[in-house]
This record gives structure tokens, C-alpha cells and sequence, in this order.
């Protein structure tokens, strides 16, 4: 185990951010976030085939890298320090590791390719802690009724994945009614899946919401980090420009100081990151209980610090680029609406901190 | 002698026996201004009658159910304009823009801030060449909120670039409709335009337009600028009201959002609004016993703080409904609504309140410098000639 | 109602300052801090009989001033700001509300002149919300038996008075055992009072727990006001002077923006002690329910804030002062040491903001 | 060719085989230095092999259970005179001090801060003055910890008082046995004393005692201090150890004292003594593969902010047992410890850390512009005479 960056990560990082640069930078995300489509599924395509990260997590017999989720969580950094609009957490971590916990195989492998798009239809605001919401169901006659609201990815998906209790269905993203609604994650837009007599068809397996939704948390921890990291270094540059008083603004004291706690809660973010990461690598074979509790930790440890860090980070970073980072056409508010909409995403920093007294033993008054 | 109490209930009792509320609107505000019931303690003849401040509520409550100004689009005229226009202007001056502007039927907007003049404003760069009798102004202003439907603005523009910044500046009336003048909405991280981007080119202003001396602006501004800050955050709350009221009816109304995380949070945040609101309370029963105090510079402080994370509080507690927004087209508004809209609106809004009118970061200064007496930094811009600055 | 204060209460303020500036400045209450007699009942005697301190609670007919909790609270300001070892709190404040409230006159007489001191034998971190725990049994033969730790004010009162249920017993200091512990606010020692078969006779009324303990903390909120005013101004003043890298300390942007920020905490706690005590004011005579919510209410606001104020403030003039705020020979930690016991005193802040949960209507999880 | 793990391992090995641990620590210490097994990175005859500096790990594991150095007093010898001395110290300083300060015969303290110079060290007023072949030294020094059993001082002094104050600095190792040194100990609000107030008065030393270039002191200082930084804050933490072990097993063992707003405190500190000893142990992997990474800077900020928040609520959570103070009584300690006594004397103890070793106003100064590349502040003291400096 390291908490450092491995060569191999490394190069797998430049690839990433190389195409990032070139194909989806701030004015072209800024542009799509009011089309019609947000999501960037050419740039999607060419990311899966070239550098194969649709498949990073898929074992190489079914046509995957046979990855881990160490890789995974510097391909999220990077994404979310582009707040690219693109499906990899949603297809590629959440329906993928569900797939392969649920002994999937043939889906995993359209999957892996990034020809087919899968989410899973939970709502991004589901806590690992909490049972999910049961508002489908499912008929004698397997069909399923009922809706699901927030859920991410779902209308760039060619494949839903529905949990009803610890069974996982599988429907035609086509057999489904989807709803866009305004989101306030414009770079991550969420929708309202409504299934009407929608043909279910046999569970493909069973579902373990925690221990996906967990693993989730955990490594969304990464693209938080890769968020407060583009806002850091973007605050920086800016207030080492900018002149006011005929200082640049980066040599006030006060916001030399603030800078400085920031960089010291982006470093610890990076640490607990990359520690909740480096366990998760261990969970794609057989989840043992021990080691099961550890990764947990890990990943509540990271969700929780990484989602404020991120926040305060993005917040800080509007304030002290004044007016400018109030305006639409800075890129900066996609990165806060980002950070703050993730905050909620599969779990709050207090429920993952809440998750913390069974898990470190930090139990609560009676 | 000035009026007391009784007089000035007796003039407003006066005046609406003369005239009948229920007809014209803009007539009778016209009439209230020539009553001197507009402000009382500004002088007769300009909407006033000379008497004490404080006596203008009991003005507003004689008045009550009359016909009443448009708060929303007349701030920057009654708020900043006038007091300025008051203390600077000619004789002219005064009876040309205060009645129109008191009626409404005259829009202010303000012309200061520029893309590389926010906080430092003293070192903006919007160029007023004297021409005869006019005066040329080119340059770009920003923030203007209200610019697209104003006929006037307060200008502050450089007349003298070979003077250190604070000494070459002056102050104009600005004429909206002069040539020249190009009002651009600002889109916001809200998604709406609240503001404009002003650009001026070529646009002749008349000296007679002129308030304060050449080479006074900066005095002049400060006026209009102490006006702005005893505006914001000054008016009563009611104990569980503002931000926190919105955030605690969903609090009550919602118990399965409920978590021990964001009730103790909530519980600290609640406490932190009420506190704020007794200083408020403190400080405007400091005000009305004569003794200002230095509390004013902090609440406006205290209240951007406060907003932001009581909005981010809101969004973060309602989970799954904090993930959506209301509404992002692009649109002009003509109003700042902080309480109208969705909690997402209110979260980003919000962001704005620790830098308009002056950044938290500023404030924080004034408290340590005016209020503290605490010593200034080294300065490196006091001495030298605006043209000769760093950029 | 006003939240500013009265000439009377200006006037009183002098009184008191000047008294305590002349007999009770920090090298004096440095130096009896380790003597074998902290309390400085000279002075006492003097604040008594000069200023009539000591009756301020107490009706005019029973030999006292007649005045109010806002009066008191501004005492309470000053003795807060000298740190200064007098039994004001514990005498005139706890232990006379108790009698008033009990309907006892004599001994009320004798405390209104500060020739008799008494105590409340409650431990000092008892919490107006929580049922007093009974460590001590009356026994039939009306004898007392039992102890109550970190009791503030016992060694110097002549007369305690201990609450068993909600009844009020009144016992001779000679007749118990009372050992002074060493205490981390060195000015408000606390000990441990031991009954053993200590004769009680009768009850001398009834005692309110809540109503006295909440009293006492809303008024307290007013001596960690002082407490904060003290520091604020000491280090503003040491700031000024003190020079590093050829400018004052003070110069500095990083500190002025944390000496603002400390500012507008300590007048936010200047406009919360004050509605306290003008609401505890009307607490004199029978309490009303409506009315006894909004005391409450204030006392629990009040306390929570000013005293998480007063320990920020201390803390930040320590560390603010550099090394000479870390020596035993510069009085900051006094204050230090005040500030942080007296946030245990009678409710901690999150035993007052819990509290808020029915006061205010802000309810918690099921 | 430097020896590699292998060739170490045999070298520890021989010395074990030739020397009984059994006997006499003082001469087993010494055969261990003359062997070069103090410190591996040190060359051959100082206590070294110019081995690779990990290698020292190799040893330390050879020698368990061996007699060991007493790291509570010989703190600054060991972390701070000793790298000193090796990068400065002339041949003849270095074979008369390294031997005795690595075996603990000497015993060292620092002389640097001043009662005028803390965070601003450079501007310290002691002065020496040559004397033929000695220096007279007069001043004050302050914070030094086992002044008082130190055989040996490192001290830094003015030497040049004309030329700016980084200038003028010399590096001396002062003889705490000459006469005019006197050492007087310094209460701390713990009640204990734990340094002292060095008072030197005309003490002469020898122009031999000098380390480096007269005029170079403040670079030779700097290798002592950013010793220092490196030593603090640098030692490994289990997970829930350290002063979050002290508060998590009081919580574990006394539910009574529990309430929600505690355990959201204390989950929040907890998240964040985690995450701080990840990012420890980040670090150390850091500089073991050769990358040393700014991040150092961050750790001490970190846990002394840390350490602070967590002391302080451990305070609060005990209630009534927070009231209570271990033990007032005025006495020396030798050393520091951090853990050992009660509740109370951590949190007091607690609030030097942002204090001692770099105030955390100055590590963020650090941070800011040698991490983040911030330009520094205007100087007003970087080109005058330290004589002319206000003061």
C-alpha cells in the first residue's frame, strides 16, 4: 500500500488530462451546460476507446484493464478538475461495480467498451447508511411501477439498473420515462425515471446498496479533491495577477493566510483520498468482513473531509476573485455548483461522519 | 427653531386633508414632496422641512395606506444620489433631481466600480476630459445594477492621471440617455442579470452636471459610500426571521430531514442569527439615543457571513431536493429578491453578499483600522501619480 | 426594554472600576492565587459596604438596593474584567435568588450587607437542564449526609445552603467539611463540601433548580463578556506596541481581520448579555410561563454565545501575545483559566443551544 | 563507494559481537560513536560511515534493547547543534563537540529568541564584540529549555550592528559554564517551568567557539531551524492515537458524559486527526522516495491546531472533572510531556505549540510564499542598519 501516485497512475493522469485539455476545456463545458446536451458523448467515446477508461475497473476477461479503484480515483481527480460532463461515475464505478458484485458478465462487457451506457437508478442523494427508498415495485407479473427521482447519468443511459430491495434489475433505458429536471450541478445534470408496466424481466443478481453506494462515496472523494484542486490553483493564479492598491491581491497577509489553511485541507484531502482508494483496490474480488470495515472507515473518512474541503474551497475561492467570480462567464461557478451538489451526493459529511460511531467506535449518547 | 413631534404630525395630518390619496399616484407624491414630507430633515422647498431625522416615521406612520415609493428600483436614487446631491450640489442641481428622483419618475444608477477597480476603487480609470463646457468621458463601469431603465447615474471618473490616485478624480451626474452610453446585461452565477456592464464612449457631459469640485471626487464618494453601507443590513429582523426563518420553517415542516449533524449545526447557526440580531437591534437603539457607535461596519459583515452558510445549510439539509435548481434562463431582473426564490437561487445569491457593497475583506479593515485603531499596512500607492501605478 | 446601558448603570460601572482597579489589579490577584487565601474578602467587605454590591438583588425593604439583574449583570461585566476573587456570584447572585425564591428574609438581610456569605452547595457545572444529581440524603433524624463536588464560593461562605429535591436546607459552614481542590480557574476555586451527619432542621422553602441555574447563566454570560473585553483590549493595546519585522504587530493583515472577527463576536455578546439581563430583570417577583420561555430563551442564548466568545478571545490573545502570553508573570492566563472553566459553569454551550431545541421550537431527530 | 544495507547490517552486527550492551552505558555509548553507528550519514570518525541517512533504520534495529540516547535532554543537541556543527563546524569543532553531545556526556541548549525578537528572529539585539582572539557577549535570551543542566549553548548574536539586520548576525557555540551566564527559570501558565531566561552579561568566548563566517549567522541559523521544523511533527500517530486516543478512551469509558453536541465534535475532530496523521504518513512516504514535498510545512500547523481543539474539548466533555487542575506547584521539568498529566495541563500546555518552533503565523507566511509562490509583503526593514530599525 502507498498513499503516493504510482508511475503507471501517473501516465494514466497525463492521458487523461491531455485530452481533457484539448476537447473539453472551461468555455467548451460552459457551452453545453445550456444545450440540449449536456453530456459530452463523443469526448465520452474517444476517452473509453483510446485510454479505455470505461473499463478500467472491469477484469481483463471480459475486455477490461482489470484496473483497481486506485486508478479509477485519479481518472475521477481529473475529471473533476474539468467538471466534465462525461458518464464515468455513473456507468463506469456505480452500474459497473454493481454489475460485478451482482455476477453480471455480459452487460460488463458492452460496458467496458463505452459503446453501451449504463446507471444505476438509485437517487445521487442516497446514503450508504440509510435503506433505500422503496417507491418502485414490482408486480406478479414483473413489471415495475413507480419513479425515481435525482438519479445521475440516466439520460445519456442506454441500460437502468433498478434495485428493488437486494434484487438488481436490468430495463431498456427506452422502456423508461426520463425527466431532466434544472439541476443545480449543471455539469451533472439529474433526472426523475419513471417506470410504468415497464417489462422487468428476472433479477440479474443481488445488490448490496452499502457496499456499492460506500465504495462510491469513497472514491468521489477523488473527483471532489481533483474540484478543490483546479479551484486552488485557479484562486492562485488569479490573485497573484490581480492588482489592487497597487499590490497584487495574493500579497494581503489575510488572504495569504487563508490560502495557506486551504492548501493544508487540500493536502490532508489528498491523503485520506488516496488511503480510501488504495483500500477500495482491495474490494473487487470477495468482500471479507475485517477488511470490510477498514474500507468503510477509510471511505467516510475521505467522503466526509474531501465534500467540505471542496466546498470551502470553491466558496473561498468565488469570494476572493470579487466580482469577477460572481459572473456566469467564469468558469468558477460550475466548479462551486459542482462541489455543493456533490457534498450530497451518496451521503452528507455528517452522515459519513454519523457513519463513524459504529465504525470507529465513537458511539453516541444513549 | 425645528419642528417638533407634534408639528410635523400636524403637517402630515395637514397635507392629507389637502389631498386625496386615492387619486393619482405620481400627483400626489409630487404634492407630499412640495409638502416637505419627502425626507423631513432635508431643507424646505426640497422635500423636507428641516426637522430632525428621526422624525420622518412619524411621517411614514400618518402616511400609512398612501400611495408609497418603489423601493426596488428608486435604492441607489433615495439611498446614495440624494444624500450626496444634497450635500454637493448647486442650488440647480438640487431642484433639478431631487423631486423627480424622489417621485420615481427619475431612475439613479451608480457608475463606479470598474473590471480592475473593485475594492481599491480610487484607482479606477475611466477618463473625463474637459472640452469648453463640457467634459468627455470614455471608460468602462460595472455592477451597475437599474443602468438600463436609469435617465441618471453617479459617476466618479479621473480627471487628473499626474495626481496620486485618491486626488485626480471628480464627480458627475451622468445622463443615461446622452450618446454614447452602452448598457450590457452581466449575467450572474444565478443564471439572471441583475446588473449591467456600462461602456462609455465619447460621452459629453455638461459641467453644470458636475457635483463637488474638479479633483474632490473622492470626498464626494464617501458620502454616497457611508450612505450604501448604513443601508445594507440595517433594517429590523424579527427574532427567527431572515435567512434563518426560511431555513427553520423547513426544519419543522420537514422531520425526516432531520439528523443530529445538521441539528447541531442548525441549533449554532440559530444562535448566531439571534445574537445578530440583538446587536442590530443595539445598534439602531444607539443610532435614534445619538450615540452612532462603530457597530454599523460589522453587521453588514456579519450578515453576508451569516446568509452564506445559513443558504448552504438549507441546500445541504434538504438532501435530494437540494440537488435541484428553480430556474436557470437568462433574464434581467429588476430587483434583488434574497428570500423569493429556491434554495439553490438563495445559496448563490448569497455568495454576492460578502462582496457587494464593499468585500468582507474591506470591511474587515475599516473595523481594524477605524474602529480598532489598529495601524495601517505600509501603503505603496499613496504618493504616487495614478499614471505611474503598477498594473 | 433597552439592550444599552442606563446612566445608573454607567455610574454603578465607575464605582466599580475604580474600586477594583485601586485593590484588585493583576498583580494583586496574582499574588493571592497561591496564597492560602484567594478570595479577597477585604475587598468584599468594601464593595459592600461602599457600593452595597452585595444587596443589589435585595429588596429595599429587606435592607438591600432594590435593584435589578441588569445591574447586576453590569457588576458582573467588571468583576469579569478584573478576574477579581469575590463571592458576588455565588452570595449575592446564586445563593440570594435561592432565598428570595424561597421566601427566607432573615439571612437575605444579613447577605444584602456582606457581613454574612453564602453558598450554594450545587456543583458549579450543574446544568439548569438536567435533574441535580442527589449526592446528599436527608435522613429522618433530619441529618444530612453525603458530598458536592466543585462547589464555587464554599471555603468563604459562612453559611451554605444545599437543595435536596426542591427542597431548600440551610447548614453552618462549621458544620461540614469543606476541601478546596486545585481548580483551573484560579480565581474561582471550587471544593468539595462533605455533610456527615451534619444537622439540617427544617427546610427553609423551596428551591427551583431550573429557574436559579438558568438565572445564574444568563447572568454569567455578562462576566464572560468581561472576560472578552478584558482580553480584546489588552491585546489590542500589546499589538499596537509590540513590534516584529519593524512594524507593529498589529499592522499585519492577518491579524486585524482575526482582531475584527473577534471584534464583532464580542459585540454580538455585548447585545446578547445584555437582553438577559433586561429580561431576567422581570424575574424578581412570581415567574409567568410565557414570559419564564422567553427568560429562558435569552439566558440559553446568552450564555452559549458569550462563552464560546470569551474562550475564542482568551485563546487568541495567548497566542496573539507570542511567548509572554505563555508566562505565568503576564495575567492573560487568569483569564484563560476563567474563560474556559466558566464555560462548564451551569451549563456548557451545548447544554444551553440543546436546550434551544424546545425554547426555540427547533426540534431534533426522532 | 557508500556502504549499502547489507554492509551496515554486518558493521552493526561486528560492533554488537565486540562490545557487551551489559556493561557500562556511557562506555558502550562511546565504542558505539567510534564505530560510526550515531548516525550513519556522518562521515567515518564523526560518529558516521557516509552511509545512506534510511540506513540509520537498519541500525537502530540491530541495536534494540541496547543502552539508548535520553532523547528528553538531548533534544537540541541531537536534532539541532549536531547538523549544525557537521555543515559549519570547523575539523577541530566538530571532533570535540559531536562525540560528547551524541553520547549525552554535554548536554545543549538554544540561544536564540529574545524577549524583542521571536517570529522576527533576525532583529535579536544580543551583541558580541571581538576582543582580540575572544568575543564579550552581552543581552538576553528567553525560551531556552535545559539552560539550566547544558553544558554547551548554540547562540546567535549581532555582531554588526551597521548593516542590515540578516547581515550582521554571528554563530557562536557559547560555554554555559563561563562566567556572566546566568539562567534563571521561566513559569509558564502550566504552573511548571519548563525553560528559562538566559541572562549573559560580558561572558567572553573564544574566537574557536565561533561557527562559520563572522556576518554569517542568520544562513547558519537557518540550517538549525529548519532542523527543527523537520523533528516537529514528523513522528508517526496510529490511528486514533495521540491526543484523539487521550479523548476518544475518556468518551469510550464514561457514556455519562455524552451529549449530541459533543459527539458531533468529537466525530469532526476525529475526521480530522485522521486525516492529518494520513497526511503524516503521506509525507514520510514522501521523503523516503526522495521527493521531499512542501507539505511538511503544513504538518506542524496542523497538529498544533489540532491538538488545541481536541485538549480544549476534552476539558469541556469531563464537566465537572474539567474544573479540576492536577497540580499548581511551581517546579522545573526537564522535559516536555505532552500527554502525561491531566486534562487541564494539556489544554494550557496545548496552546504553546502554535507558539514554540515557529509560530503558526509564520509557518502560514511560509507556506503561503515558499509553497504557494505568494509574493511577499511590501519590507520596510530589509535594506536599513539594524540600528536604525524603529523600534
Amino acid at each position: 500500500m502507498t498513499l503516493l501516485y504510482t508511475e503507471v497512475e501517473e501516465e494514466l493522469r497525463a492521458s487523461v488530462r491531455d485530452l481533457l485539455a484539448d476537447r473539453c476545456g472551461a468555455d467548451a463545458v460552459l457551452g453545453r451546460v445550456e444545450s440540449g446536451a449536456p453530456y459530452d458523448m463523443g469526448l465520452w467515446r474517444t476517452l473509453s476507446r483510446d485510454i479505455g477508461v470505461a473499463g478500467l475497473l472491469v477484469p481483463e476477461e471480459y475486455g477490461g484493464a482489470g484496473a483497481s479503484a486506485r486508478e479509477v480515483a485519479v481518472v475521477l481527480e481529473e475529471l473533476g478538475r474539468a467538471v466534465a460532463p462525461l458518464p464515468f461515475l455513473t456507468s463506469s464505478v456505480l452500474a459497473t461495480t454493481a454489475l460485478l458484485w451482482a455476477g453480471e458478465e455480459d452487460l460488463i462487457r458492452e460496458l467496458a467498451s463505452g459503446e453501451t451506457t449504463a446507471a444505476l437508478a438509485v437517487s445521487l442523494a442516497a446514503s450508504p447508511y440509510r435503506p433505500l427508498p422503496e417507491t418502485v415495485t414490482v408486480t406478479d407479473g414483473r413489471t415495475l411501477n413507480g419513479e425515481v427521482r435525482a438519479v445521475a447519468g440516466a439520460d445519456v443511459a442506454d441500460v437502468l439498473l433498478l434495485p428493488v430491495g437486494t434484487a438488481l434489475y436490468r430495463v431498456a433505458a427506452e422502456d423508461v420515462r426520463i425527466d431532466v429536471v434544472p439541476s443545480l450541478d449543471l455539469t451533472r445534470p439529474i433526472a426523475t425515471v419513471t417506470f410504468s408496466g415497464t417489462p422487468a424481466g428476472e433479477a440479474i443478481g443481488r445488490f448490496d446498496a452499502r457496499r456499492v453506494l460506500s465504495l462510491g462515496a469513497g472514491l468521489l472523494a477523488s473527483e471532489q479533491l481533483g474540484v478543490a484542486e483546479w479551484c486552488l490553483s485557479t484562486t492562485l493564479a488569479y490573485i497573484k495577477e490581480r492588482r489592487q492598491f497597487a499590490r497584487p491581491v495574493g500579497s494581503f497577509q489575510a488572504i495569504k493566510h487563508r490560502m495557506a489553511d486551504l492548501w493544508l485541507d487540500v493536502v490532508r484531502a489528498r491523503a485520506a483520498a488516496r488511503n480510501a482508494a488504495d483500500l477500495l483496490a482491495t474490494d473487487l474480488g470477495v468482500s471479507d468482513e475485517g477488511a470490510a470495515g477498514d474500507r468503510e472507515l477509510a471511505a467516510a473518512v475521505a467522503a466526509s473531509w474531501c465534500s467540505e474541503v471542496a466546498v470551502r474551497v470553491a466558496e473561498e475561492s468565488v469570494q476572493l476573485h470579487g466580482g469577477i467570480g460572481m459572473t456566469w462567464e467564469h468558469p468558477l461557478h460550475l466548479y462551486l455548483k459542482r462541489a455543493k451538489s456533490t457534498e450530497i451526493a451518496l451521503g452528507t459529511p455528517g452522515a459519513h461522519r454519523e457513519a463513524l460511531a459504529d465504525l470507529a467506535d465513537l458511539p453516541g449518547p444513549a | 427653531m425645528a419642528l417638533d413631534e407634534k408639528a410635523v404630525r400636524e403637517r402630515a395630518a395637514a397635507f392629507l386633508a389637502g389631498y386625496d390619496p386615492a387619486g393619482d399616484r405620481l400627483e400626489f407624491l409630487r404634492a407630499r414632496f412640495d409638502a416637505g414630507l419627502a425626507w423631513v430633515h432635508f431643507p424646505e422647498g426640497l422635500g423636507g422641512l428641516g426637522a430632525a431625522r428621526e422624525l420622518q416615521n412619524v411621517v411614514e406612520r400618518e402616511l400609512e395606506g398612501t400611495p408609497q415609493l418603489d423601493l426596488g428600483t428608486q435604492t441607489i436614487g433615495l439611498g446614495m444620489a440624494a444624500p450626496t446631491i444634497l450635500t454637493f450640489g448647486t442650488d440647480e442641481q438640487r431642484k433639478r433631481f431631487l423631486r423627480p428622483l424622489w417621485t420615481g419618475e427619475e431612475i439613479w444608477c451608480q457608475l463606479f466600480s470598474e473590471p480592475g477597480a473593485g475594492s481599491d476603487l480610487a484607482t479606477l480609470g475611466t477618463r473625463a476630459v474637459r472640452d469648453g463646457d463640457e467634459w468627455v468621458v470614455d471608460g468602462q463601469k460595472v455592477w451597475t445594477s437599474g443602468a438600463h431603465h436609469s435617465r441618471w447615474a453617479i459617476l466618479v471618473a479621473r480627471t487628473d492621471p499626474d495626481v496620486p490616485k485618491h486626488r485626480g478624480l471628480t464627480y458627475f451626474v451622468c445622463d443615461m440617455h446622452a450618446p454614447g452610453v452602452e448598457v450590457r446585461p452581466l449575467r450572474q452565477i444565478t443564471g439572471e442579470a441583475e446588473f449591467n456592464e456600462v461602456f462609455l464612449t465619447g460621452v459629453r457631459l455638461g459641467d453644470d452636471l458636475r457635483l463637488g469640485e474638479v479633483g474632490d471626487g473622492w470626498r464626494v464618494a464617501q458620502t454616497t459610500l457611508m450612505n450604501e453601507r448604513v443601508a445594507i443590513g440595517g433594517a429590523p429582523v424579527r427574532r427567527g426571521g431572515g435567512v434563518a426563518g426560511l431555513v427553520t420553517e423547513t426544519w419543522r415542516s420537514r422531520p425526516e430531514l432531520r439528523t443530529h449533524d445538521l441539528h447541531q449545526r442548525l441549533l449554532r447557526l440559530w444562535v448566531e442569527a439571534e445574537v445578530t440580531r440583538l446587536a442590530g437591534t443595539r445598534l439602531r437603539e444607539q443610532l435614534s439615543a445619538g450615540q452612532p457607535g462603530p457597530e454599523g461596519s460589522g453587521m453588514k459583515l456579519a450578515f453576508a457571513d451569516l446568509n452564506q452558510a445559513l443558504s448552504g445549510l438549507d441546500v445541504e439539509l434538504r438532501g435530494e431536493d437540494g440537488l435541484v435548481y428553480d430556474d436557470w434562463t437568462f433574464r434581467r431582473s429588476d430587483t434583488v429578491d434574497f428570500f423569493g426564490r429556491g434554495p439553490g437561487y438563495r445559496y448563490l445569491r448569497a455568495k454576492g453578499n460578502s462582496i457587494e457593497g464593499g468585500t468582507s475583506e474591506i470591511l474587515r479593515n475599516i473595523i481594524a483600522e477605524r474602529v480598532l485603531g489598529l495601524p495601517s499596512e505600509p501603503r505603496v500607492d499613496k504618493d504616487v501619480p495614478w499614471k505611474d501605478l503598477p498594473r
